[in-house]
């Protein structure tokens, strides 16, 4: 069937949910009419209660730490960061609470909670709500990090995200909510750590992830047009992270351009290109290249925004520099 | 309660010029010729007039996502706000703050902040500057009941108290967050900052005389070195969560009847201490106003967008690095 | 208030238990015997333990920096916590977590926090699946006078009144943080706490008895489904904040007295409710507390290192990616 | 004159404070009569009263926000972290407000504001004090990243960080607060983004920045007794990050190993592995080496601790594979 991303992760709680009564969904509107603001959650507090499905107060530090106090203590829950922008007023509850307990318990602990959250830049709302912050998340020990590209994948790395035992974010590009494709009916689990080819191809390899997979995915196309076949890796899930896909692409390709939406410096783009210069020297026919956003905030106006994010325009003269090289 | 007839007089024409400011944005907005999200401050315009009307260039305020109000009444340019929440080069911060992250530095408006609870500290900051300077400025936030709730905001409240700086904590009880009814009866948030030892009091948010009165004592209390103080100003938000929002959580027999009693502009006109402020005063008023904002529509939709180059400036003063 | 005979011996018992297995570990680690950094908690006793009294397995506490009575009164046995203490194999966090980050998931106990204010949160969790699952459980966090401003707190003080969680905030107030004196007046803390729309009281934390009465009724209370309450134990700091710190800032004789009237341990065996416990008994309690530290001090000693393997293991459950 | 980093921070405040008067210092227990845990504000209370050096509540986002509210009135305040493990619980005001005003108020601001924080593992305090977390600050635009890695660098980083416009985060080492050498007297400034050659080589380039600094040091002074000429350059500020001082290097020695005490994905070490293989592919004759703690919380225990942290003997055995390649 036919769907969107939106609608995919909307369908997953409620399987989910009916599932396994241990799942719980809580976050700010959650158990709103409409679903949250953009309908996420529709549809769950009526058929679970509100005793399943609970609308907290502004406060994401106790939001993240009670879902994880939860999890530590029986319970599945999914809790929603509204943006990714907010972890700044919630960071060590996963930095130092959530991520840490099993290790620093001594593997006593099992945390069992999703956290779902919504990143990146394209709706004008600037600086502080369109941010994408998983390079920050991927760094951290004891936590996973999803990123799904498609409404298939988010159903699959969902569905996976909250019957496993590992705390894990779950990043939902807001770009990417009304994207539709065909979603496998009933149960549909993706295993981590396990990227995505989304386009087979030999001149070339693109990463990408969240987003900029879709990218990629247009800058291949183009690029078939021309002749030239590229590879498309999406990377699915950053932490646990399909290091041997990129490297084996790489054997056949020689030639890579990352892209990823995040800022340039400690990025995904930077991780990539340095596990291929560490692991895949050999296979390296040119230089590397890194397609990010700059080194600046997400600006609120929308003219310069749509220069701020990686753009196929942008991937196409990483690729032609590459291949000319 | 002490006011002059150029204050009264300044208060009519700034709640009237949120007003107008407002509307005429809704519809511009509703047009498709707004980028963003805004958050209009409808019926709230009393508790911005009141907090700001003694306040200098010198003084401080944060505000919030919900920061029109704030900033017509702390004195920023009509002209200069619509081309920022447009998004234009020459608007206050060249287009790359809109209505969320609007400032005026020059005026002593902090900032909107698009993260809840973000403001208090800063303002906070704000406060210990005058302190440390000693120059009698005073330094408030603005914070809606449901950011009352962050962390953020207690350990202002806090810090407040432990430094005694010259800040107040303007709670704008509107007993809505986005989609979601407070759960805290009226009066809880000031009972909570009066627990942190300072003075609280919970004040009708529609009612610009009494905000004034409790505004004027707080700031003179901080001017004083008396400390900080808090007012819960209890009001009603008017139209939905942002624009677009159209509220049908909400019981509409009792949003209209809300609405009615809960409107700062009639009551105020009402009330015999705006006795001094004749017709054609208002009038007079009223129509520079429309001309201003008029004018400042004209201009903002033929300016133009901020270039390219902008991208990449004023992350930093000086940077010996790579932007790009 | 009601004490059986068996739970006035097991208070003697841990109250004693905690002052000496401390005592003991302060002389080790001053012969350089343990690593890490260590609080000590004399002088508290009575709070933890009157806090987990009527306890089960099945009832929760979130720790603090200073977590020693509390990991005992809530059941950790002594061998596997000095393990710990000094980072052994066996240790109840195989030596990866010491004495700050000490826990036992299946005492309820989930962990010290070298977090200030990071505790909080996770009972107000642990409170939440207690109230999903209907299972009667309580929770309860331990919140020190300086943690008592950490923004984490209010947030979950406010969680813990709109969820009406079965949760206890149990605060001690020593009335320093490091260093510093508390600015706040005795009773402050319960007053904010209060505020949040929760009964809240201050307790004089060297009175076991009046402890024990306050953690019975909010126990109660949470098992009953009446939600969180607040508990301000006003209390003592007998020594540094951490081993090592000789405290000069403190005035010398105003500690001697304090330190002498807050001793909870000569207060409960001279209040006429003790009188059910014989010296006979006491001596028998005695004696076998110190014998239990010996041998748990002998066992720490003798066992073995965590294997360098250990560095890599626990991170996760399962984990599809690279360690190194 | 000698002297240890902790007495070098110590009189580049005094004389700072002495300068300028709108320099404040804030933090909890700076007031105290021991000067702060590790002694760092000693004498200031005294010198400059108690409305300069002002003790703080146990609340870092206060802390930090008033901090940057201050800095953007008109005060040039010098905030203490005591611990960058607590960034998570203040992270907003850096990330969100203070990182981002200049560039969302259009250039209107200006918030000179230093923020002091220890970093680093090494001394048995476990999971939650012991973090490096600079990655994740150098990744944030609008904010300086500085790593100091002796007592001279440490006065003149700090004292051009006191007299920056922009914010800066100054990171110091728990590990070399005691490290000791020449400091020069009086105002001493180094500018940003200038990374310092340590040792000169032709062999092998080995990047470090504090502890590792220190680290590769070792390493090349073990290098040189084999004959083998390593060139050690230590970064000294993470951002602005000094790109063209490492391709320099490259350009003579074409191999490099990059020792970081971060945590492993998304490090400055893959961010300078990054670097080389996107703008130094040409210069490379071998796999860049990423020496970095592993992909776990730091242990408790001090016999794992030790073996978690970037070691010289880790950082030799990275060179000879290079050198071997
Ligand atoms: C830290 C953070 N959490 C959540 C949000 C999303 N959000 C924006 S406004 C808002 C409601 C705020 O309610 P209130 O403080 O009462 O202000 P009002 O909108 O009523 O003026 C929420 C939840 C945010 N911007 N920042
Ligand atoms: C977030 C955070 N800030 C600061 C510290 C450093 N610190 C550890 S204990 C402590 C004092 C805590 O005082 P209080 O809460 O009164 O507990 P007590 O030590 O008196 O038991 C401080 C400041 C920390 N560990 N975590
Ligand atoms: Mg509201
Ligand atoms: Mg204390």
């Amino acid at each position: 069937m036919k769907m969107s991303i939106r609608e995919a992760i909307n369908q997953t709680l409620h399987q989910e949910m009916e599932r396994d009564e241990r799942v719980i969904v809580l976050g700010e509107d959650v158990a709103s009419d409409q679903g949250g603001v953009y309908g996420i959650t529709d549809g769950l507090p009526a058929k679970f209660g509100l005793h399943r499905v609970i609308d907290t107060p502004i406060t994401e530090s106790a939001i993240v730490g009670a879902a994880g106090g939860a999890a530590l203590t029986g319970l599945r829950p999914v809790a929603e960061l509204m943006f990714v922008d907010f972890l700044g007023v919630c960071l060590d509850q996963i930095l130092n609470q959530i991520a840490k307990f099993r290790y620093m318990f001594g593997g006593q602990a099992r945390t069992p909670v999703v956290i779902r959250t919504m990143i990146g830049a394209g709706t004008g709302t600037g600086p502080q709500h369109s941010q994408i912050l998983y390079p920050l998340l991927a760094a951290i020990p004891g936590i996973k990090v999803v990123t799904p590209a498609n409404a298939a994948d988010a159903k699959g790395l969902l569905t996976t995200a909250i019957r496993d035992d590992d705390p894990v974010i779950f990043c939902e590009h807001k770009a990417l909510y009304m994207d539709e494709c065909e979603v496998p009916e009933g149960e549909y689990l993706l295993p981590f750590g396990q990227a995505r080819t989304a386009v087979e191809g030999s001149d070339i390899t693109i990463v990408g992830m969240s987003r900029t997979a879709v990218i990629a995915e247009e800058a291949a196309t183009q690029l078939a047009q021309k002749g030239i076949s590229a590879e498309v890796i999406d990377l699915r899930t950053l932490s646990p992270l399909d290091e041997g896909s990129v490297l084996e692409s790489l054997t056949k390709t020689g030639r890579l351009v990352v892209v990823d939406e995040s800022n340039p410096f400690c990025s995904m783009a930077s991780e990539i290109a340095g596990l291929a210069v560490e692991r895949g020297f050999d296979t390296l026919d040119a230089p590397v290249k890194r397609v990010t956003s700059p080194h600046t905030p997400v600006p609120a106006t929308p003219c310069l925004e749509a220069n701020y994010v990686p753009s196929v325009e942008r991937v196409m003269a990483a690729i032609e520099e590459t291949l000319s090289y | 309660m002490d006011i002059s007839p150029e204050k009264l007089a300044d208060a009519y024409r700034l709640m009237k010029t949120i007003r107008e400011f407002e509307e005429r944005m809704r519809s511009e907005y509703q047009q498709g010729k707004l980028p963003g999200f805004i958050h209009i401050y409808r019926n709230q315009e009393a508790i911005a007039v009141a907090a700001c009307l003694d306040m200098t260039n010198e003084d401080y305020i944060a505000s919030t996502h919900r920061g029109h109000g704030h900033c017509i009444a702390k004195g920023c340019e009509i002209e200069a706000m619509l081309l920022e929440l447009a998004c234009k080069e020459d608007g206050l911060c060249n287009g790359k703050g809109g209505s969320m992250h609007i400032a005026d530095m020059s005026k002593g408006m902090l900032g909107a902040n698009a993260i809840v609870g973000g403001g208090p500290p800063i303002a906070a900051g704000a406060a210990l500057t005058a302190k440390t300077l000693g120059n009698g400025a005073v330094s408030m936030a603005f914070i809606g009941d449901g950011a009352s709730d962050q962390g953020t905001v207690a350990e202002s409240l806090n810090l407040a108290v432990v430094l005694q700086l010259p800040m107040i904590f303007m709670y704008e009880n509107n007993r809505y967050a986005e989609f979601t009814k407070s759960p805290k009866p009226d009066g809880r948030i000031a009972e909570r900052a009066g627990a942190f030892g300072m003075p609280a009091e919970v004040v009708d948010g529609s009612d610009f005389f009494a905000m004034y009165d409790a505004c004027q004592r707080a700031i003179m209390r901080g001017r004083e070195g008396g400390g900080p103080t808090a007012i819960e100003a209890v009001c009603n938000r008017y139209y939905g969560h942002f624009e677009g929002d159209a509220q049908a959580y909400r019981n509409q027999a009792e949003l209209d009847a809300e609405r009615a009693v809960s409107d700062p502009l009639p009551r105020f006109l009402a009330d015999p201490r705006a006795a001094a402020l004749t017709e054609e005063k208002i009038a007079e008023i009223n129509a520079a106003i429309l001309e201003e904002i008029d004018r400042g529509f004209e201009v903002t939709y033929a300016a133009a967008d901020p270039t390219p180059d902008k991208l990449y400036t004023d992350v930093y003063i000086h940077y010996e690095g790579r932007l790009q």
